[in-house]
This record gives C-alpha cells, structure tokens and sequence, in this order.
C-alpha cells in the first residue's frame, strides 16, 4: 500500500488540527483561490509587520492535502522576513512540482517535506499548492511585488 | 431501486467475453492491483473491434475525403459516409442530419455560434437571430459543454439565461419554469452527467414547441447506453461525443433537423464547405457538407463507426440493462454504509449509470486517492458541473460510472475502497 | 530548376527503408498497380510508428486527461502533455504557446472568433477588437482556410478584406501591397498549396509590425516538409494540422505568441476550459487551457507526438532536400513534355514539393483519370484554392505532391502518366 | 486497362463535337451551375415550345465526361415533352448515381448508357450530372416546378 507515502502521520495531524485555521483581523491582505478542477477553495489572510509575516489565518474548504499544507504553510512563514518566505515558497514549489525527482531540504521545509510523497501524484499537486499560491498573491497585494521569486503562477500550469 | 428491478434482457450480456474485447482491462496499475475502471462517464475504453478498424482504414484506404478521383479517395470517402449512415441508424436519423464534430462540446458551440452569425447571415437565417429581450433556457444540472456556450451566446446577443431549478432528490423541478414566450432555445442534458437522472425529454420538448422555441439536446450520457431515438425524441438538435461510446477521442456528432441545418449559417469556414469562392465573397454548400469544415477526422469516423456496430451487436437493451444492473447494486451498497449519502435519485426510475456520492468527514479527492491505491478509478470533483454541486452544497463528490464491461464484483470493489477510506481517515 | 541543385543531405533519407514503415504503401490499386501515392499535399501516409504509438496509448494508458485523479488519468494527461512538448519543440515553440484543435483550419477560425469575441470581452481583450474602418489583410493565393474564415469575420464586424496579388510567374507580388494603417491583421501562407511558392515571411511580418498588425501564419504546407521555427520567423499566430506530416486526422495545432493567448477571449467553451463556472456567468483558465474545450483528441496528440519524433529522426533538413529532389525531377521532366505548362515557379528557389501543372487540351479531371489507372494518386481540381486558380484562368489543375516516402522512380510515372493521358486524348 | 470501360467511344465522341455547344437565342430560362470540387461549369438554356423541350444550348468548362454528358442530354430531351425528359433525367441519374450496380435501359438512355461506366467513379458522378442538373433547374425556372421527379438535388450530395 502505497498510500502511507502519500499520507504520511504529519500530514494527517496538519490535517486533523490545522494551525491558522479561522480568519483573524486584523490583516493586510485578503487572496481568496480555487482548484477549478475540484472546486476547493481558500480564502486566506496576511498581516505583514516591518518586512516580516506576522500572522497568516485562512479558511480551507478542501482535501485533507490542501488543509494540511495550508497548516504547513503557516508554520513555516510567521516569522520569517517576507524574503525568506519567498524562498521557502520556491523550495515547496519545487518539490511539489519535482514528480518525486526532487530532494526537498528539510532544513528550508520542516514539516513540509511530508509532502514529497504528493509531488508523485501530479492531481494532486494543485491541492499541495493551493494554500502557497494564495498567500503569494496575498503578499503581492500588500508590496505590489514579490521580491525572491520568478514566475511562479504565470506559466499557466499552476495557476489556480 | 435494487437489481431485482433488472430486466431479464441483462443476461444477454455476456460480460466475460466483452472484457476480453478491451486489452486495457487486463492491465494493472498501483504495484499489481487490477484496474477497475469505474470512470466510463469520462471516457469509455476500446474494444479492439475499433482500434482494428482504424488501423484497418489507416493501412488501407487512408486518403482525403471528398476531395480526390484516384481510388484510395473513394475508398476513403466511403469509408467515411458508411461510418455516417451507420451512426445515423443507431441514432435514428438520415445521414444528412448528422455533422461530425470533434466532441460534443464543438457540436453545442457551433449551434450557438451559428445563432450569432445569423445577425449578417441574411434573410433565410433570419429564424435564428437573437437579441435583448430574447431568452435561452437550460437547467441547474447541465454540464459546462451545455451551459457555458449559451452564457456566451447570450453576451454576443445580448439574450438573457434562464433555467430549470433542481430538487432535492435530483430531479428536475418542472415547477421551476422559465420557458416564456421571449424563449428562443431550450437545450437541456438527456441524462445528467452527476445524477444519473434522466430528464423528461418529452415534456420539455412540448413546453419548447408550445412557444417556439428550438430544442437542442445533449446526448452525451445517453447515447453510448441505451437506445436513443433522435427523430422518436422530436429535438431539434442534439450533441454527443464518440470517446464515451467505445469509440475515438477526437470525433462527436451534431444532429440537427434538416430544414434548420439547411437555413443555418456556417460555422467554422474553409475548405470543403463551400460552394463557390471568390476574393469578394463566398457561398456555402448543403448540409452536412456545410458544417464540415477542413480535413476531417476521418479514422475517427470510421471507429465510430465500429463501435456503433459493436454496441449494436449487443444490442442497446441489453447494454441498458445490464447497466442498470449495475447501478442497483451500487446504490444498493452504498445505501449500507453509514456517512454515505448519494447525490441524485437513489431508485433505478428514470436514472442511468452514474453514480455520485459524498462520504461524511472525508473530502472526494481523498476517498478517490484511497480507490485509486487499490485499483479502483473513479472521478473526482464537480465533473463539470459546478452550478448543480453548488446547488447540492458540495464542492465534489466522487462518481462511479460504468459501461458494458464493469462486472458485480467491481461495484463491491469500489464499496469496499470506500469503507477503507472512511478506515483509513478514521470515520468509521 | 534541376536535381544537381540538391543538397548534399539527400542521401541522409533512406526512402526505401522509409517506405517499409509505411504498410499503405504496399498495397495495389486499379487491378493490381502499384501504388504511387503523390497526393501527400491533401493528406499524408502514417507510418506505423504513429499508429502503433497510438494504439499503445489506446491500449495502455487511455483516460480522460486533465480531469481524473486516478493512475490510467495521470498517464493519459502525460502523454498527451509530453506531445505538446515535443510538438512545441519542433516547431520551435513554448509548450504553453501550443493549443491543440481538429485541424488547421479550426486553429484559424478560433483567431478569427476570438476577434469577433473580443467585442464583448472587456477590456482586457480590447487589442483584438475591430470594426468598420479596420482591414484585414490576405493574399490571392491561400487556401479557403485561410481566407474564408476572413471573410467571415469582415462580415461579423464590418472590417474590410485586402489582398496582395500574385504575379505571372507564381510569386507574391509585393508591389500590390494593401498594407496601410488601417490593417489590423496579415494572415498568409508559409508555402503555397498549390504553387509550391514560399512566401517572404521575414518581410510580410516587418510589413505587419510596422502598422502595429498581427501576423497569422498558414503553416500546414511548410511544417510537414522543412525546419520550422514559429519563434525564429516572429509571427504573431501559425497554425499547422496534423494529418499533413505523417500524423493522425482529427488534429491540429494553434501556436499563438503568449502574451496574445493570455489576452484572447476563448472561443470554444464548456469543460476544461474554465476558472469558476455560476449560472449567473463562467471565468476562464489561462492558456492553452482557455482554447481546449471538452476531451481533447487525445490518443491523436500522442500520435502526433509520434510522428514529430519520427520526422525529427530522419532530420527535417534531410526531408527538405529529399523533397527539393524529387520536386526538381519533376520540375525538369515536365517541361519536357510539350503542352504542359506549370503553375507555379519552375525553379528550386524558395518553392517547395507541390507541383500543379495543366495539359493543354485535356481537363485536369481527365488527366487524374488515366493516372489513377495507372495506379498514380494525385489530386485534381482547385485544391480549395479556387480565387488562385481563377487568377491563372484555369479552372482545375493537377497537383503532385511528394513526402519522405516517394521515389526518384515515382515521379516518373507521374510523368509517363502524363504523356500517356495526352496520348489517350489525342492530343499527343 | 479499365479506362476504355470508362472512356467509351461514344463518349468520346460526344466530347470531341458536342451536341448543343454555343449559347443560343432566344430562350426561356437559363442556368449556370458549378462543380464546388474542380471548379467546372455551365450554362445552359432551354427553349420550351407547347410542353416540349424545343432547344438546348450550353456552354461547358469542364472535363470530358461533363461535355460530353452535356451533349447527351441535348441528344435525349430535345423534341420530347418535359414530362417525358424528366424521366429520362431520373434515369440517366439513378444511373449515374448506382455505382455500377443500376443496369441501364437502352430504350430511355441511348448513347446515355455509355455512362454506365462512369458510375464506378464516385468522384465523376458530378460530372456526369452537371449538365442534367442545369437542365432541371432551367426548366424550374420556366415552370416553376418540375413534373415526374422526386428530390433530385435535395438530398445536398449532388446539388452543384
Ligand atoms: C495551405 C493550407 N492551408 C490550410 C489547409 C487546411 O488544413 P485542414 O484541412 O487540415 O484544416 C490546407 C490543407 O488542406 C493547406 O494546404
Ligand atoms: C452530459 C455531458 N455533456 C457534455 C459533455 C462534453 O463532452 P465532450 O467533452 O466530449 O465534448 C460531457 C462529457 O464530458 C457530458 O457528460
């Protein structure tokens, strides 16, 4: 059975107590994303203090994937310089993208490298990203631009 | 609502030996697991009776139709007309009424794209145009392919959408109407591609006609799974796709009466549909010619042509049949299992052979991850029906749906996997 | 005009090793002959390497792509993503530039409705808008596909038709050029499918963005033959189909510059194609998605895929000198046959493998006659390029075309054909 | 060789002098029909005199089995009644359109017969009816119906 590689104990638990869960005020920014295949949805905000993610809060209506990385996501940004956040964002990204090919770095990720597994499940790839994708969209809104990353959902693939 | 409902008919499907017609089904998939392919309603699988009869025409009598003299262009023309009238029959139509497309969705879109042409066709497509105050109507349950084109017919015109609500147990809401005498089109799914419900064709083409409106039907969940009966049926136009009947991707069929198609405007224009071209101008040939612009899919046509011969060899009652054997049970089963709840009617009346449901605390997608690890493919999502999920309250569900080659023993393959996913995400 | 012009690379192509993977060629016609299939221009051969890629897809892998969560699903949308990749490649193109249609001549009309569309897209689609006063311009010698759909989008939005004229010798006459500001598009061929011409590419696009116009190329006779590289020529648009290049019938591709994609209004609507559907109105995906309504053709992608990959390893250089051989024996031999005349360059330069030729004093229709008694396949008429032939003054011509798959040998029956329908008519 | 089957001398000859060439005056209506595949033409006019065709004259661009069908027809229908010709034309096309399988009567074709052979040529059928066809709608355009058929070119795979 290959589903335990897919769903490792880490996602389950991100998903069954998701950090960041329930839209807080106040905030910066609002992005509100879809999977236009699935329909799932989340809305999720950004509140940015001195150059740094100081609170993200999201409502996930979604797979368990998509809740558990929204949860992920949290963790590893607050805190972080927007920069670095980027550069976490990129690193997820890749691996989510990466088809199983791509080492992830746990130090960058955390708990995130739980979802390598997903990467190999490329429908499911969207759900990974979905929370990722709406709080680079969040923080565009706030600085107008997204310092530290390249493209991103402008390729047309991964747009939401 | 159980299989004791089954016509006798189904034991005249012997569906050992359709299995061994589809070299797809004796793969494996997930580490070994065999593939149960719950996912026809997507897309069916080939017989070899098709694959052999393209590449039959391929090796043979490939050439361009209707435009050559040497011989391999006969042949290939024939090849491609014989396919025509052989559909034509199975639908219960003339030839001349049925325009090859590329899938069901091409064939809606041309009607509504004929519509807005008729503005600068002249007086003979006049019957056509639209405009404000005009209204086309659908239903809650379409599938984008039947909603979205008219949602863009009505911005080029300048028409309003309507439609017909959807009730709780997934039916049809006749109450619901909107059909008035602004009403210029009425186009609604046969069977609904999520419910499994089959809609009152007859009544909607009488409320139609009452105001004269035009009927345009989407056949897709119809016509690879029971006889249908295109003039029997009295619509005016309707749409379906050969990738789910056994057949070809990249091929579909509009039908439509031919006194319309002949008053009709052209769609997509160029080669082969013309009458006469200068630099100043053009003028259009007959139907079907006219709708059929370019190369066709000609090796498609002919393994439509096939699998309309395949699926008549069955015969379409037994392939209803069995089908709805099929559904029964499932429903049967699903029934059984607690924090289970199927989206549509959950009696075998009036319901074809998809099947929808929501598993309680367990997103669609995961259920459909834990199916797909043990071999089980079904869909999941809002399967291109968005507004009747949303109506339902659910952003996805998963769909089981079956076709002459699904067996008992998958449909408890495919409730097995979800008592596992309701296990494995501790719900049960 | 003669064979010692060829490349060097000829030699490159082993034709007889070639014709083996081609099982059509076998075959006999007309009591017994042999085939000699010289009607490539219409519609190419497969090799087997394109039907079995297919077949095993269809046999393997097939499922509906974009749509499924499950394994068959995952491998079908990587097949067909992996064509487009490797179709984008050769064509010198991003894969996300590529959109998939049934044939060329769709590719062509979705520009032409996208335009007509971008009336009541909002702002963002407002490039594309075009009304009275605007022009579109063409050129006397394209195919209906490339002209009629103009036509028609004149007609839709009261934009007026300009074209440039050919000369006596089967050029572009560049001095007729209607290029002014006026002209918001310049649509034309890279070859000629009747003339052989290839047309100044470099030059119309310098034409063309001066006055700020978009380019849109008709690539189906150049694609097939030669290196092509969309991004290298700088055209805005190109479309190509597959049955031309030794690919399956039922599809086609758009290539259109990224920046345009993601402006364009959709065309096609329905699944697959949309962001968020409401009854109340749909948003779209971005590109190449936006374009690609309902189940693509896709077991056709993948054998396109697979004829790109073919193609690619015989060396699109080699089959362009292969074909300029072929094409100059042609050219030699006819004129040496008294009372046949050319239509089209009678040189190697910048002309490419169609040669269509009249006989004084015996009908097109009567020369393909005793050639395809022969067992020789040429197609005759106006090759949906009636406004040309018009200019010529002649109402039907022969046409030869050639592909990897012909023969030194080939072209000499065409020839011996020839004489022979002369000798028949009594006009030799 | 099956051209000759094809090609019949009596074709042939009709080709190289055909019967009716040359537009004439006066006449009651006239009609001009195109081949949408190989671009042929003609024009043709009908003289009617008390209910019979009294004269045919066309201008042909086209190949030998259209000239030589042309001249024919002019053969067949000049002197009869319209009743008459019309069942002449039915015969000449079910004919034309029998694929070789419809055995001709000499009786109501004459030389017409010769074109049995053509019928095994799908693509040369239209040809074959070119001239039939104008000749039909001529005689519309004088009577405003025509007597003794059924479709003819309704059926949108002969209309010209
Ligand atoms: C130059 C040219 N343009 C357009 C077309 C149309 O291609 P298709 O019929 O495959 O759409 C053809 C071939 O028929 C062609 O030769
Ligand atoms: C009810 C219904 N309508 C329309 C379609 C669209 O068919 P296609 O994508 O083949 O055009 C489908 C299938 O996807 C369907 O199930």
């Amino acid at each position: 059975m290959q589903l335990e590689q897919m769903y490792q104990e880490i996602i389950l638990d991100h998903y069954r107590s998701p950090h960041g869960a329930g839209l807080r005020d106040p905030f910066d920014a609002e992005s509100f994303q879809i999977n236009p295949t699935c329909g799932d949805e989340i809305t999720l905000r950004v509140r940015l203090d001195e150059g740094k993610v100081a609170e993200i809060s999201h409502e996930t209506l979604g797979c368990s994937i998509s809740q558990a990385s929204a949860s992920v996501l949290t963790d590893l940004v607050v805190g972080r310089s927007v920069e670095e956040s980027m550069r976490v964002l990129t690193a997820f990204q890749e691996m989510a993208q990466g088809r199983g090919q791509v080492e992830p770095d746990e130090d960058v990720l955390g708990d995130g490298v739980a979802f390598a597994g997903v990467a190999r499940y490329p429908a499911r790839v969207k759900c990974a990203l979905l929370g990722w994708m709406a709080f680079k969209d969040a923080v565009v809104r706030v600085s107008g631009d997204v310092p530290g990353t390249a493209g991103g959902t402008s390729d047309g693939k991964d747009a939401t | 609502m159980t299989a004791v409902d089954t016509p006798a008919a189904a034991s005249a499907l012997d569906v050992a030996a359709v299995r061994a017609d589809f070299p797809i089904l004796s793969r494996t998939v997930r580490d070994g697991k065999a593939l149960v392919y719950l996912d026809s309603g997507a897309t069916s699988q080939r017989p070899r009776q098709v694959l052999d009869a393209e590449r039959e025409f391929l090796e043979q009598h490939n050439a361009a139709v209707h435009r050559g003299a040497h011989q391999l262009a006969e042949e290939a023309t024939d090849a491609y007309e014989s396919a025509r009238a052989r559909i034509a029959a199975f639908v219960g139509a003339d030839p001349a009424s049925l325009v090859f497309t590329k899938n069901a969705t091409e064939g809606i879109n041309l009607v509504a794209y004929a519509m807005s042409n008729a503005a600068t066709a002249g007086p003979d497509a006049a019957r056509f145009t639209l405009g404000p105050g005009d209204e086309i109507v659908v239903t809650e349950l379409e599938h984008h392919a039947n909603l979205v084109p008219w949602q863009e017919l009505c911005r080029r015109t300048g028409a309003t959408l309507r439609w017909f609500e959807v009730s709780p147990d997934g039916r049809l809401d006749l109450d619901s109407d909107p059909i008035t005498e602004r009403t210029k089109v009425v186009a609604f799914a046969h069977q609904s591609n999520v419910l499994g419900t089959v809609l009152p064709v007859a009544e909607l083409v009488r409320r139609a006609r009452a105001v004269g409106a035009l009927t345009v039907l989407d056949a897709c969940q119809s016509v690879p799974n029971r006889p249908v009966s295109f003039t029997g049926l009295d619509v005016d136009f309707a749409a379906f796709s050969g990738h789910k009947m056994l057949g070809p991707s990249g091929v579909g069929v509009l039908y439509g009466r031919q006194d319309l198609l002949a008053a009709m405007p052209p769609f997509l224009t160029g080669g082969s549909m013309i009458e006469m071209v200068r630099m100043e101008g053009s003028t259009y040939a007959p139907p079907p010619q006219r709708f059929e612009a370019g190369v066709p899919m000609t090796s498609q046509a002919v393994g439509l042509g096939a699998a309309v011969d395949y699926l008549s060899a069955i015969g379409m009652d037994a392939v209803e049949a069995h089908e709805a054997a099929l559904t029964g049970r499932a429903l049967d089963a699903l029934a059984e299992v607690p924090g289970v709840r199927v989206v549509g009617p959950t009696d075998l009346v009036d319901r074809g052979g998809v099947v929808a449901f929501v598993v309680d605390g367990v997103h669609a997608h995961d259920v459909g991850q834990v199916l797909d690890d043990r071999g089980v493919a079904v869909r999941v999502g809002h399967h291109c029906a968005w507004p009747l999920h949303r109506r339902f309250g659910v952003a996805a569900t998963v769909r089981a749906s079956v076709h002459v080659y699904n067996t008992p023993a998958e449909i408890d393959a495919l409730v097995d996997g979800v008592r596992a996913a309701q296990k494995f995400f501790g719900v049960a």
